[in-house]
């Protein structure tokens, strides 16, 4: 076991290391803005998970954790511009602790009612930001990023290594969740919370530990958004693209691992990086539609789950 | 414990089939490559659909008279969904990888804005098309924006709107604001708010409601009915807009002056839906088919417009946004023609300090790239009598009342004596 | 005479104006083998279920091991020592047999502590109820009996000092119900204490030490099997009156 | 500014309102709260119909209240494929919570990207005489254009009512949904009575479209903003009652339109938001929940 | 116990009975049933006697299609036509006149009580004769005809037992299956409902076949019975004094 998470630490390092290598190699931008978005799905998608795919609870808030995350440090650039590493952990707390009400707040109810209360939450948030003049409001502000950063050529190239940094980040924290007595708990509770319970289970509190860590996760995702966009807004912050990729990946890759999000959330979302600039973007959208429906009815244990299935075939096959 | 490694090489091997995917084609040569993202879906879509269809136009007038400087153009652009976080990427792409030549921005404050950093770091001329004050942090000096807003552009977007209220007599003196709750409209209303008070105007009213997300305008208009103000101010996107007119009909809000920053009353679509409804609306006008408004081109571009605007379901008439869609890309062409040159600080210096003759008449930039004079035309709209298209394309409907030096009719106060 | 380990002091439990249990004690001591019958719908379950925790009792309190358990959450109970199997089985799908036993053994008997090795005890585990060929299938490729063995072995993985088993053996042959009375009789000489709720009255009978009886959510009688038999509310109780 | 004649134009607007909004919720109450089919595309399907009814009022002048009854037909077998599959893949094996739920998330999607392909991204009206007109009661006026689909609005949830109560089939949705083997026993197959079901919500939500573009422009991506009303509604009047759906669409109708007489229509979203929210964490059986 | 040879044809006539033959049954891996045989002739009350877990309802569950036999066969013999029950499901079967009180009754708690007598007319064949079913009912039933409007679930459990017996007559059934009436009511209410069963077959004409748990409630009404142990046969009675030798009931009842 501990040997496992001593390998699993140093490879999280070595990409760590690794990303920031690349910047000092590489210099095309674009491929650092691309990279950004792709990295920053394989969080959220990651978040996504440690809630609905291991605990067995949709949220289709996604986009309110994240926003709460990006216009925590939206106030914080305008009050007194701290550094980045001041507005990730405030964006996580304050994303977490959203969790962690929203959870507090409706957890005891059937998981349905949860995701509709995560919907509502969005729309509800959506309207405070909206009338929030100090953030910009509803009109939206324009955000200067430094000029420059240390052991960095641009910017650009730094929020590609901080948000690569986060992904390897929340994937290992999955992990260890999952290869953890939390993370067997959590799937106790989404196989059965009555029989979970009688387990010895803690649920609620496991619930709301999920519900924080994802939001926070969530929120920790969007705090480098407005120097990534330059100018945020409420409509594209709360967008409803993001409660569908978050949930859509986690489907397509398979629910049950750390695995699952992250392959989603590179397979897809660099699918979606390559369409916006070769396919229209209506097409763009029907694939993933078509693949969420698709993996869903046909596929529900995603592509870690097929590919689980088809290497137990050949197993089968040579034994 | 192997299956990591295994999983660290697929995802490597994954990253080199990505890098792969997006390396350019080989480069065709000796184009003047123009790269732009734009909002071919989402809310601004449709007008930025038309705003292409005007960029190809004017691509297909340069390179039928032999390219710029005797390269042939070439558009390369990218949907950007209305959606900022998308338009980042999309321009790095353009620079990185596309290798274009020039930038111009897609259509919108929201995306501009986003853009505008990447131009700044490049310093490449940057030309926007209908940002609201969108330099204003920025400041960079090669940024140009064709809307005629003005130097200061949230207070003079409006100012035509208030300088007509208050030659009327007896003066009016009190002044409702709405705005949807969203970039542009608060933009709008906020400048609204700033004349009010310069002007004198009391305000009784001054709200914001959700964009989008409101179904029925009603009792938002009760409530304005019930403050009873001489002038209403409004500030929306086309969906309410429609919304507004017809519950203004609805409860018989009549206030003197009625209109201001209403988007959509200018497409065609909408025109002939609200049809009789639009009569003594006064709103912010861009181009009408008025005499005083015949600048050099626009009638041939428009044309050429007409003609192929249909088959692609864009707005058939396309007043608003594709003329000047078509004036930034040729002022720009225009520029490397005069200079004789594809340097950007040279370009940019030369849009700077001269006046440029455009199918929008006459165009001089000012500070943050803005027009160095305000030339919103407010238009009253009088004498519509059906809801067909032809109604909106003659001349005499869309009647230009500010500023004098383009008016083409008879300004009829108060509001409800021109419904 | 042993100490009493879970002391029912008039429980009641009301489902609407329905009163399903009314002013029932319960006293089962240390070490005990104890059996609960009564006919369908006489409160039975609904006991389990206040005494586990899954319901709150709307009145009277409960008493384990010396401590008043009536409010306190289900797992806590569970990490006390009460374990309980359920009636129709509920195991966690996504999970193999062995890794259903992890659960409690994680949660309820080890309490997180480290370098506990899981494996092996949830192994001896499914030894003593042979399933051990069993331990890397998920449950979805278990048979009705092997679901209800791992229900009773997932209990017993709680490490309970009290195991309350509610119709472990409905449906199961004569062999495979001596087969389980087996086991239970084994866990109970090392110090385990059972309430048996069953159906099968040899099951029943042969068992318990001592038998209380609930009819239409009121204790009617209480003794040994001899007694119990012989008692005339208990027959009208199940042959009517 | 509060007089009592403002107040009553803010409350009838507000019933006008919510008498259509009970017309948008009325087919999810049906699924959602009989059911048990958490249908989240139930909006996508209501401005499916508003786009159907465009498209003939556009090219055949057809009127969009007639439009949406014609469209109501066809869609109705719309609903019956959706709910073969929906029942085939997902309920039949009980993985109907987690993965049935993002199922119809999906179709959400979907629907909303094939209006777009089809139709483009442009607001879209449609015509009709009473659109435009109003009238007044004393002091109290009442758009025709609000109020056609107040009228229609309560009608459909009358004749759901109705039917449900008074028909054999109706008893039979309604019971399905508490005691599916029960209702076998009735001599009922539950999976036709559901399928049934599910259909005829589908096709009101068709109506409901048809109403929507009535009262003002509907573009693809519009049915978003009314998830949370139409779940709001549902959850609010308590699940399966269509007295409650009719009840909980006046109550959020009225909530809006005084907030946005009162305190400004910047807040009328969030209101109706914390309604459902607070619905959720008190008293999640709703007003009307049996 | 009987074997299915001793069965006798009858002719044609209008008579509804149940031929269960050698039924062996349970859910999934668990087997329950064992090879059981009875057999309900037209115009009896048979009870199926033994305590909880020994199959009484199972077998019930077999009759009515909820559960398949895995052997075994069921017939309906009605009106001349021998028809087979195995493979048909519960809806199929109620059309063809058979109806169930099921245990638990099973009320739809949140309709009325005349919605719930209602919809248990759902059958074609019922529909017909609804206005004088319901009328029959609620006469029937006093307190059901004072509670119509009342929620079935807001009612005494006493109550929901006649309405659950009143909902499966208003399917006008020819053959009436009740389990376990007696369940979670108090003794003065166990014999009213019985008391009710008897009266009612009478009215209609029914063969009824009942499975209870209460002794000497069932075998007031029953022409004969069965008394069923681990999914066995294990004792029939042709009569209820056969029945009642109490010492052997009771060993079978209570295993001493």
């Amino acid at each position: 076991m501990s040997k496992e998470r001593k390998l699993f630490l140093i490879v999280a390092a070595v990409l760590i290391v690794g990303s920031f290598l690349i910047t000092t190699q590489m210099e095309n931008r674009f491929y650092y803005k691309a990279a950004y978005v792709v990295l920053q799905y394989v969080v959220l998608a990651t978040a996504w998970n440690i809630l609905g795919g291991y605990t067995g609870y949709v949220n289709f808030g996604t986009a309110a954790f994240f926003a709460m995350g990006a216009y925590t440090a939206v106030a914080l650039i305008k009050t007194w511009k701290p550094p980045l590493y001041v507005l990730l952990v405030m964006g996580g707390l304050v994303s977490g602790l959203l969790g962690l009400g929203i959870g507090y707040l409706t957890l005891r109810l059937k998981g349905v009612f949860f995701s509709i209360a995560t919907l509502a939450l969005a729309v509800v948030l959506q309207m405070i930001i909206s009338n929030w003049s100090y953030v910009g409001g509803g009109a939206g502000t324009a955000i200067l990023k430094p000029r420059s950063v240390p052991m960095f050529s641009n910017y650009d190239e730094f929020l590609f290594f901080v948000m690569a940094a986060l992904a390897v980040v929340s994937v290992a924290v999955a992990w260890l969740i999952e290869k953890s007595w939390v993370g067997r708990g959590m799937a106790a509770i989404r196989d059965n919370e009555e029989a979970a319970e009688c387990m010895g289970v803690p649920i609620l509190k496991l619930k709301l530990f999920a519900t924080t860590v994802s939001g926070a996760l969530m929120g920790i995702a969007g705090a480098p958004f407005s120097y990534f966009v330059v100018y945020i807004e409420p409509t594209s912050a709360f967008h409803l693209d993001y409660a569908v990729n978050s949930l859509a990946m986690p489907m397509i890759g398979g629910t049950t691992t750390w695995l699952g999000p992250l392959v989603g959330a590179v397979l897809v979302g660099t699918a979606q990086q390559i369409a916006t600039v070769t396919l229209s973007s209506e097409m763009n959208l029907l694939i993933v539609g078509s693949l969420l429906v698709g993996f869903v009815v046909f596929a529900p244990d995603g592509l870690v789950g097929l590919f689980g299935k088809i290497r137990a075939r050949l197993a089968g096959r040579e034994a | 414990m192997g299956r990591i490694i295994k999983h660290v090489i697929l995802g490597f091997a994954l990253l080199l089939a990505v890098s792969i995917a997006f390396t350019p084609a080989a480069q065709a040569a000796k184009e003047v490559k123009i790269g732009f993202s734009m909002a071919l879906t989402g809310p601004l879509g449709p007008a930025g659909k038309a705003a292409l269809l005007a960029m190809q136009i004017w691509r297909d007038d340069v390179n039928a008279k032999g390219g710029l400087l005797g390269r042939k153009v070439k558009l390369v652009y990218y949907d950007d969904q209305t959606k900022p976080a998308n338009v980042p990427g999309i321009y790095a792409k353009l620079l990185d990888v596309d290798k274009v030549d020039f930038i111009v921005s897609g259509y919108g404050t929201n995306l501009i804005v986003p853009a505008l950093p990447i131009a700044m770091e490049r310093g490449m001329v940057f030309m926007g098309l209908f940002g609201l004050d969108a330099n204003a942090k920025f400041k960079y000096n090669n940024y140009f924006q064709i809307m005629p807003a003005g130097p200061d552009p949230i207070v003079d977007w409006s100012r035509g709107f208030f300088e007509l209220a208050a030659k009327q007599k007896p003066r009016p003196k009190t002044i409702a604001l709405l705005s949807a709750d969203a970039e542009f409209a608060r933009n709008a209303v906020a400048g609204a708010r700033r004349n009010a008070k310069k002007f004198g105007f009391k305000i009784v009213y001054d709200k914001r409601y959700p964009f989008p997300g409101t179904t029925d305008f009603t009792p938002i208009l009760r409530a304005v009915k019930a403050a009873n103000p001489d002038l209403f101010y409004v500030g929306s996107y086309p969906g309410g807009s429609v919304g507004i007119v017809k519950a203004a009909h609805e409860i018989k809000l009549e206030p003197k002056l009625f209109g201001g920053g209403m988007v959509g009353l200018q497409y065609t679509a909408i025109q002939m839906n609200l049809g009789k409804l639009l009569n003594g609306i006064t709103d912010y006008w861009f181009w009408a088919p008025e005499k005083t408004l015949k600048f050099p081109g626009i009638e041939a571009f428009l044309a050429k417009y007409q003609k192929e605007a249909p088959k692609q379901k864009l707005d058939p008439l396309g007043y608003y946004l594709p003329p000047f869609a078509y004036a930034y890309v040729q002022l720009l062409g225009n520029a490397i023609e005069a200079t004789k040159s594809f340097d950007q600080a040279k370009i940019g210096a030369y849009i700077r300090n001269n006046t440029h003759s455009t199918v929008v008449g006459d165009v001089k930039f000012g500070k943050n790239g803005e027009w160095a004079t305000s030339r919103t035309f407010q238009v009253q709209l009088q004498n519509i009598e059906s809801n067909k298209m032809s109604e909106f394309s003659k001349e005499g409907k869309m009647v230009v009342v500010y500023p004098e030096e383009f008016k083409s009719g008879n300004f009829i106060y108060p509001y409800a004596k021109g419904k | 005479m042993a100490e009493n380990l879970l002391d029912v002091h008039g429980v009641t439990k009301r489902f609407g104006g329905f009163s399903a249990l009314t002013r029932v004690d319960l006293h089962v001591k240390e070490n005990e083998r104890f059996g609960l019958i009564g006919p369908n719908g006489s409160g039975k379950t609904t006991m389990i279920n206040c005494i586990s925790g899954a319901l709150a009792n709307d009145e009277g309190n409960i008493v384990f091991a010396g401590r008043d358990i009536t409010r306190i959450p289900a797992y806590q109970r569970t990490r006390l020592g009460i374990a309980r199997s359920f009636q129709i089985p509920k195991p966690f799908v996504s999970m193999t047999v062995l890794e259903n036993l992890c659960i409690p053994l994680e949660y309820a008997a080890h309490q997180h502590s480290h370098g506990v090795e899981l494996r092996g005890e949830a192994m001896e585990i499914l030894e003593l109820m042979s399933m051990t060929d069993k331990a890397d299938v998920r449950t979805g490729g278990l048979t009705q009996i092997e679901l209800r063995k791992l229900e009773l072995a997932r209990a017993m993985a709680a490490k309970p000092k009290l195991l309350i088993s509610d119709e472990a053996m409905a449906g199961l042959s004569n062999t495979e119900v001596d087969d389980i009375l087996e086991i239970l009789v084994r866990l109970n000489e090392e110090g385990l204490t059972v309430i048996m709720i069953e159906h099968i009255m040899r099951a029943v009978m042969n068992f318990s030490e001592r038998i209380v009886v609930l009819d239409a959510g009121e204790k009617i009688a209480e003794g040994t099997p001899d007694e119990i038999v012989n008692n005339k509310d208990v027959e009208r109780a199940y042959l009517g009156a | 500014m509060l007089s009592i004649e403002f107040l009553l134009n803010a409350l009838i607007a507000g019933l006008l309102l919510g008498g259509f909004y009970a017309a948008m919720s009325a087919g999810l109450s049906l699924s959602f709260g009989l059911l048990d089919v958490v249908n989240i595309a139930h909006p996508a399907f209501i401005i499916f119909g508003s786009y159907l009814t465009f498209y003939v009022n556009e090219h055949f002048g057809f009127d969009p209240i007639l439009a949406g009854l014609v469209f109501a037909v066809p869609s109705y077998f719309l609903g019956v494929a959706v709910y073969r599959i929906y029942y085939n893949c997902f309920e039949k094996t009980g993985a109907e919570s987690l993965r049935g739920l993002v199922f119809f998330f999906g179709l959400f999607f979907l629907i909303e990207v094939i209006l777009i392909i089809t139709f483009g991204v442009d607001y879209r009206l449609v015509r009709a005489f009473y659109i435009g007109k109003s009238t007044s009661i004393g002091s109290v006026g009442i758009a025709y254009r609000l109020f056609v689909p107040f009228l229609v609005g309560g009608i459909l949830a009358a004749v759901l009512y109705l039917f449900l109560t008074k028909t054999f089939f109706g008893r039979a949705i309604m019971g399905v949904a508490q005691d599916s083997l029960a209702v076998q026993l009735m001599g009922v197959d539950p999976i036709r009575i559901k399928t049934v079901a599910f259909g005829i919500g589908i096709a009101t939500a068709v109506i409901a479209g048809s109403l929507l573009i009535i009262i003002g422009p509907v573009e693809p991506t519009i049915g978003r903003e009314y998830i949370g009303r139409v779940f709001a509604v549902t959850v609010l009047g308590g699940l399966g009652s269509m007295t409650g759906t009719l009840v909980g669409g006046l109550i959020l109708g009225v909530a809006e339109s005084f907030t946005s007489s009162f305190f400004g229509p910047s807040w009328a979203l969030a209101v109706s938001f914390g309604i459902l929210l607070i619905c959720l964490a008190v008293r999640p059986s709703g007003l009307f929940g049996r | 116990m009987r074997s299915s040879t001793t069965r006798t044809w009858k002719g044609p006539t209008l008579a509804h009975s149940i031929v269960v033959d050698n039924v062996s049954a349970g859910y999934g891996a668990v087997r329950v049933l064992h090879g059981v045989s009875i057999e309900v002739n037209d115009g009896e009350t048979v009870v199926l006697l033994g305590t909880n877990g020994n199959g009484k309802s199972t077998l019930i569950k077999c009759i009515m299609g909820i559960i398949q036999p895995d052997e075994g066969e069921i017939y309906l013999e009605a009106d001349g036509e021998r028809i087979n029950l195995a493979g048909r499901n519960p809806e199929e079967i109620v059309n063809l006149g058979v109806a169930l009180v099921p245990e638990g009754r099973r009320l739809f708690p949140r309709l009325t009580v005349e919605e719930n007598l209602l919809l248990g007319a759902y059958r074609e064949e019922a529909r017909r004769g609804i206005d004088r079913n319901l009328a029959f009912s609620f006469e029937a039933f006093p307190v059901l005809a004072e509670r119509k409007n009342q929620l079935a679930g807001s009612m005494s459990g006493g109550e929901q037992q006649m309405l659950a017996v009143a909902r499966a007559l208003m399917s006008a059934p020819k053959v009436l299956l009740v389990d376990e009436p007696s369940v979670g009511l108090a003794p003065i209410l166990v014999s009213r409902v019985i008391s009710k069963i008897r009266e009612l077959k009478e009215e209609y004409q029914l063969t009824v076949l009942m499975a209870e748990q209460n002794f000497n409630q069932a075998v007031k009404i029953a022409d004969r019975g069965y008394i069923i142990v681990h999914g066995e046969i294990a004792f029939a009675g042709e009569d209820t004094e056969a029945l009642a030798g109490h010492e052997l009931v009771k060993k079978y009842y209570l295993g001493a």
